[in-house]
């Protein structure tokens, strides 16, 4: 293991070999042996892979349109939402559904429980265009949505995909409500547990072991309302300070209020396209260069909820498949943080700063120095599904350079994560390069 | 009293009260019939009221009021009493006949816990019953023939096998042509499926009568893998949790929807118009799906039309708006309002006593709600133009 | 509709299916997944560590878990792996095979594994699917899936004796090949003499729709596992190959009958299966396939979409029926396994037809299999307000030819 | 929970735009039933009638789980037979204070959810920590079961676990 590896060894897992886990091509041809689950640290950047996985051909985001992110769009329906990013898109790229050459495949992305309607996207056929066209829906985190149409686009099924996404959180009476039917109904739902309890217990487990502060932990969401104040989209822009933040109230330890997320409603259309149609939306294309998924165990205690064992999987085969090494590598880097803690937890895993050095690394403006959720990230208010959707979204948008007030100069490559499940049980790693 | 899965009917109702369930039982105010047919029949009613129940024998040929009504034969009223018979299938093959209001049957299970037959000794029809499961097709190729069991006294009755082509057909009753007839008492019978009593020393007793072709005789026992009697006659308590998940909701209509419904306020039923193909839509969507535009325009169509179809429901179901159980029949169906054409149908409600009346092309016309708040029970039902 | 080539082919080599059963009370819903997963990687002859992604699906509300593929990860091996969920209600089955088609002929992975569950007995089936229509309107109409508007319109064209003899007959034939399968949930032991007291005393759930006509409630799971063509060749002597797939969705409405039956809408189970077949150069789907595995979730539906899936005419699909043609040892075999009325586990119904015609094609379905070497094999899915998927499965990797020009 | 932002309702004031808007209350209810299985049930009957609280432990990589499941994710292995018997005490190793009001939540706010591990489990199992006030809570603090006096069927048979 390299060193500074934080490979935990927690109920008896063995830590993967020294060498590093392996995956294979498609030819059957194993790559090049990555770095091992520890090397993605910027305390020890681990080296530029090559010869890594290679897509069949390229793929890019074509077109991104986001509704105005809002704590209670009560005069819209989840359809109106929707039509909203769809119609934007249309505008943007001129793309149409005609049987030739037009939409003829749509991947939505929504949940049952949050929508109150068995059969979620039955309600998005007619605004996303799918009347007999192809739908889909990813019923996770819209993340996952894009690297759905890429395995669409490079299987040779379809050349085109609409990605919308839509989540109305201020429908229900509580979305904790929602997240607690996520979990089983004999252990785990009866005690009340939720995304937020879950993701309380990971904090506190973060904290101990990092050293994480409470003053750290709202200087996280003081600058993520600083970006926000730049992004028209977001939904929370008003800023904090950090004292303001350390004032507000528990809600559940060591979580405050003003940590986490605002309850969101909102909706994202996303064009992807192969190579040699994009040209036909855009003169900007942003290509999809990496990307993987890791889901942990399911039960909490199962897990090491500050440890890196999804995410470090991901953004390994995300790296390796990008022929990239940690985090240094890219122009911004759009996290989805939903509490606060998660910035400086996922950021070490990611590779911004050493291990345990998340707290030392938003005191000394790591955040800004890596251009770390310039949109105000999740924090200034995306729903669940589509939290990592919009980091993507958001990525999209700065290497088109159509970030406006927030833009990142020259940004030309991004990485976008999304995580789904109670306390990032499911992690995403996207990366995009223009 | 005859007994059916080691229970007796009678068993049933007498433990009923015992088995309420009173905090599911809130708001709950019915009486229940049961008409059981047959050999080891009766009559009950039980009454659930005020977070109670009674249950008591009819023996009188009146069941006086009653919300629900349930006819069936006393095997079947216990097989699916105790779990052996699927009730799904009971009912669907016409077994268990129910009159009046169907919900409360959806409600029973949850208003009384489940009845446990006595433990007891398995009995001749349990060992009938496992007949198919232990049937050897393989072992009865080319075999033609119809197998009588004869079983008389307590748990016996008479049953007739039919064995054709490798398949195996049990009937109730002994066939007229048997090709084998075996005459035991139903104790005796089970003494012998357990391996207490040798078969030798029932027939030299006298206890056991076989006749007819003693060579098909001869291949029964292979007919059948053995009986294995189950240790426990009942496996160990699996736990359910039952509960109504409920959360609340705020349904936002949005601005097309909403133009829609406050429409119905007023008494007015708007369509909105496709500005490519013209369709009307009711009720009104933001986009028209097959042109894939905006459909803004709105027009006032209606009340009266005409029925396109007529559904009428018989099976209970809830409502997930509300979790309680919808009464049945009800009947709905796309109405063609004046002014719309082909599939630009009105769907609601039929009046219930039209219900089988109406038929597809019969003229409706709304009826409006007293106090009328934007909502689809603006309008209580369609009723026939006469 | 012009299809870029596939990027790679991708062949079936392993299925698991539990029973189908309309109650599980000894196994909560992860255990019951497990028992399909386990079930596959034993017919592929592989371990949880030689699968790369793992596909989940289902509806939510049936069973009230949000995001269940979170809770099932204890059991259906996803545990450091990725993995997927999509659902697009009765048809996730199909969804589940499409999205595993596509994530293995994309190259992004090697092994995947689609899973369908559902475990009904743990809801209100009926009630779930009335909470697919909108809140504000048809959810207080609608009645799950419970229609007799085919039957209306069936009894209208074809005349009442006919159409409900036909339905009855489908059903009756549907329960002889449910016979034959071990993992049916219902088997009647129907009898062609049985038609006429079913027609008149089966009891009425809509209008025609009757009780028998209507398909169960059933849990039951299932796992079929995808492999890129080396690795599908080396690990199986036997994979079925993914041909190709086609998803043809319809309008958020169910408003699709009109006074004047020329006035109906496409049939989007039509419509799928000619942009299918044309693009695949097939012209008479009759004569090409062997099996089709249809989700019929009432035998009205059944003998109604037969028409329309084998671009049929007038009363061709009538004949096929009363003629025994769909019946194993049948000119084009409909649903051997006894199709969606004998068992419907709804997230993994659709799933279902495709490991079963996938069996089919290999030849191992055992009492049930078709006579006569399967080689080309359909599977459909049905969901939402009338969508269809549709999955072509061959036993020979040699259709490249076929649709070279096209 | 509305604390951090979501100001329901207040924009409903009469706005131009959006005349024809309206939010209709409603809810997503229905009946379930929930089967825990085998393991589960014995699991659960033996909190209920035995007050003894058991794991199974995976003889393949050698951990000890509570709560029950049949199959182990990692090694795929078989545990529905594998059950041990653990202590009814055990450590706290993570906690939280939940001071939000849900309806799902099992007690008013505030109350402690606490990740503690058995003696003789490798696993800590969630649960709700009484008799010590929230601030005084923690890590490595030891706390026993208190059982249910009347069963729910659940892991409420544990009612909750206190300081010993």
């Amino acid at each position: 293991m390299t060193e500074g590896s934080v490979w935990r060894l927690y109920n008896g897992i063995d830590p993967p070999a020294a060498g590093g886990f392996k995956y294979t091509c498609q030819s059957g041809r194993e790559t090049e042996t990555g770095p091992g689950p520890g090397a993605v640290t910027a305390a020890k950047p681990a080296p530029i892979r090559k010869g890594g996985w290679k897509m069949i051909k390229r793929v890019a985001i074509c077109g991104v349109a986001q509704t105005r992110y809002e704590s209670n769009k009560w005069h819209q329906r989840m359809q109106g939402m929707a039509l909203e990013v769809v119609e934007a898109i249309r505008e943007q790229t001129g793309v149409t559904y005609s049987e030739d050459g037009g939409i003829n495949t749509v991947v939505t992305c929504s949940d049952d429980v949050f929508d109150a309607r068995t059969i979620s996207d039955n309600a998005m056929t007619d605004v996303v265009g799918a009347h007999y066209r192809c739908e889909e829906k990813v019923a996770m985190d819209g993340i996952n949505a894009i690297a759905y149409a890429l395995a669409i686009v490079l299987s040779g099924h379809d050349d085109l995909v609409l990605i919308v996404g839509h989540c109305k959180e201020s429908q229900s009476e509580s979305r904790n409500t929602c997240t607690n039917l996520a979990f089983d109904p004999f252990y785990c739902r009866p005690l009340g547990l939720d995304y937020l309890s879950a993701a309380a217990l990971q904090a506190r487990a973060y904290m101990e072991r990092s050293g994480v502060t409470d003053r750290q932990l709202a200087e996280v969401v003081s600058h993520a309302r600083r970006n926000a104040a730049r992004n028209p989209l977001a939904n929370a822009r008003q800023p904090l300070t950090a004292e303001e933040v350390m004032k507000s109230p528990m809600l559940c330890d060591p979580i405050r209020a003003l940590h986490a997320y605002p309850v969101s409603d909102g909706a994202i259309a996303v064009l992807v396209a192969a190579e040699e149609r994009c040209k036909e939306f855009t003169d900007r294309p942003v290509w999809i260069t990496g990307f993987a998924n890791c889901m942990d165990s399911y039960f909490l205690g199962d897990r090491d909820l500050a440890g890196d064992f999804s995410l470090r999987r991901a953004a390994e085969k995300a790296y390796g498949m990008a022929g990239v090494t940690g985090a240094g590598v890219f122009d911004l880097v759009e996290i989805d943080a939903q509490y606060a803690h998660q910035a400086p937890m996922w950021a070490e895993v990611l590779g911004l700063c050493p291990e345990n050095g998340g707290g030392a690394w938003v005191d000394s403006g790591g955040l800004d120095a890596a251009n770390v959720n310039p949109s105000g990230g999740t924090l200034a208010g995306n729903p669940q599904m589509l939290s990592g959707l919009s980091r993507a979204a958001e990525a999209a948008v700065q290497l088109r350079g159509e970030a406006g007030g927030r833009q990142v100069k020259g940004a030309k490559r991004a990485l976008a994560h999304g995580t789904c499940g109670p306390a990032g049980q499911h992690q995403a790693v996207l990366i995009l390069e223009s | 009293m005859a007994e059916f899965f080691g229970a007796t009917v009678e068993d049933v109702f007498k433990t009923q009260d015992a088995r309420f369930r009173a905090e599911d039982a809130k708001g709950v105010d019915a009486v229940v019939a049961y008409d059981i047919t047959g050999e080891g029949g009766g009559r009950w009613r039980v009454t659930v009221r005020d977070s109670r129940a009674v249950t008591e024998k009819v023996t009188g040929s009146d069941f006086g009021a009653f919300t629900t009504k349930i006819t069936t034969d006393a095997e079947t009223f216990i097989g699916v009493t105790v779990g052996k018979i699927d009730g799904t299938a009971a009912f669907t093959s016409g077994r268990v006949k129910i009159e009046g209001d169907m919900k409360i049957v959806a409600l029973l299970p949850r208003l009384f816990t489940k009845y446990s037959p006595p433990s007891r000794g398995v009995s001749a029809r349990d060992i009938i019953a496992t007949f198919p499961e232990r049937f050897r097709p393989e072992a009865a190729k080319g075999l033609d023939a119809a197998i009588g069991y004869n079983l008389a006294g307590e748990g016996g009755g008479q049953w007739t096998a039919v064995v054709k082509d490798g398949r195996l057909e049990m009937r109730e009753g002994l066939a007229e042509n048997l090709t084998v007839n075996q005459t035991v008492g139903a104790r005796d019978y089970v003494d012998l499926m357990l391996g207490k009593l040798d078969p030798m020393v029932a027939i030299g007793a006298g206890r056991l009568r076989i006749t007819g072709d003693m060579e098909v005789a001869k291949v029964l026992p292979k007919l059948f893998r053995k009986y294995e009697p189950k240790e426990v006659e009942r496996g160990p308590e699996l736990i359910v949790l039952k509960k109504t998940i409920s959360v609340g909701m705020r349904f936002s209509t949005g601005p097309v929807m909403g133009r829609f419904l406050e429409g119905l306020k007023g008494r007015k039923i708007f369509a909105n118009v496709c500005p490519s193909c013209g369709r009307r839509q009711l009720p009104p969507r933001e986009v028209c799906a097959v042109c894939r535009c905006r459909a803004g325009e709105f027009v006032e169509v209606g009340p009266e039309g005409v029925l396109v179809n007529v559904e009428i429901c018989y099976y209970a179901s809830p409502d997930p708006l509300t979790g309680e159980t919808r009464e049945t029949p009800y009947g709905t169906s796309n109405i063609l309002l004046d002014g719309c054409r082909g599939t630009e149908t009105f769907w609601h409600y039929i009046k219930r006593e039209d219900l089988f009346d109406v038929k597809r092309g019969s003229r409706v016309r709304p009826v409006w709600a007293e106090s009328r708040t934007g909502s689809v029970h603006d309008i209580k039902y369609f009723e026939m133009v006469r | 509709m012009k299809k870029p080539k596939k990027n790679r082919n991708v062949g079936i080599i392993g299925v698991g299916q539990t029973i189908y059963s309309s109650h599980r009370e000894d196994v909560n819903q992860a255990e019951m997944v497990h028992e399909a997963v386990a079930l596959a990687l034993k017919d592929a002859g592989l371990t949880r560590d030689d699968i790369d992604c793992v596909v989940h699906g289902n509806m939510e509300l049936f069973e009230m878990v949000h995001q269940p593929d979170i809770w099932h990860t204890i059991a259906t091996g996803a545990y450091g792996k990725s993995a997927f969920r999509l659902t697009t209600g009765g048809t996730t089955g199909t969804t589940v095979v499409c999205a595993a088609d596509n994530l293995v002929a994309s190259g992004l992975y090697d092994i995947v594994v689609a899973i369908g569950f559902e475990k009904l007995q743990e809801g209100h089936t009926t009630g779930g699917i009335t909470n697919m229509a909108d809140p504000l309107w048809g959810r207080h109409l609608q009645t799950g899936a419970l229609t007799d508007a085919t039957a209306q319109a069936m009894i209208r064209e074809f005349g009442e004796e006919r159409a409900l003899r036909a339905a009855m007959r489908m059903r009756v034939q549907m329960d002889k090949h449910a016979c034959l399968n071990p993992n049916s949930h219902r088997s009647f032991g129907l009898d062609y003499s049985q038609i006429d007291d079913l027609m008149k005393n089966s009891p009425r759930l809509v209008g025609e729709l009757r009780l028998i006509h209507m398909c169960s409630q059933s849990d039951g799971a299932c796992a079929v596992i995808f492999a890129g063509e080396e690795k599908a060749k080396k690990l199986s002597d036997k994979p079925v190959w993914v041909r190709d797939h086609i998803t043809v969705h319809r309008e958020e409405t169910f408003t699709m009958y009109s006074l004047d039956p020329a006035d109906r809408d496409p049939s989007s189970h039509r419509i799928a299966a000619q942009r299918l077949f044309e693009r695949n150069g097939i012209t008479n789907p009759v004569e090409y396939f062997d099996v089709f595995e249809m989700y019929d979730p009432s035998a009205w539906w059944g003998l109604d979409w037969l028409r329309d899936f084998m671009l049929l005419d007038g009363d061709e699909h009538l004949k096929m029926v009363e003629n025994d043609e769909i019946l194993i040892g049948g000119k084009m075999v409909m649903n051997p396994s006894g199709g969606v009325v004998a068992a419907n586990p709804i997230g993994a119904t659709a799933i279902v037809r495709v490991a079963e015609a996938a069996l089919q094609v290999r030849g191992d379905a055992g009492r049930h299999q078709a006579p006569g070497g399967v080689r080309h094999a359909l599977a459909s899915g049905f969901g939402g307000t009338y969508w269809t998927v549709l999955v072509m499965l061959e036993k020979d990797l040699d259709w490249q030819e076929v649709s070279a020009d096209g | 929970m509305d604390a951090t932002g979501g100001k329901r309702g207040e924009q409903q004031t009469a706005d131009e735009e959006h005349a024809c808007c309206k939010v209709v209350e409603g809810k997503l209810a229905l009946p379930y039933q929930y089967f825990a299985g085998r393991v589960g049930s014995r699991f659960i009957i033996s909190l209920r009638d035995g007050k003894r609280i058991l794991g199974v432990r995976c003889d393949a990589c050698g951990r000890v789980f509570v709560p029950p499941r049949q199959t182990c994710e990692r090694c795929f292995s078989d545990l529905s037979e594998k059950w041990v018997e653990l202590s009814d005490t055990g450590e706290i190793v993570n906690f939280t204070v939940v001071r939000y009001e849900d309806r799902h939540l099992p007690r008013k706010p505030p109350f402690v959810l606490a990740l503690i591990r058995l003696r003789g489990a490798d696993t800590p199992m969630a649960h709700i920590v009484e008799g010590v006030a929230p601030e005084n809570v923690r890590i490595g603090m030891n706390v026993r079961a208190v059982f249910a006096d009347k069963t729910t069927n659940c892991i409420l048979d544990i009612d909750h676990f206190e300081p010993v």
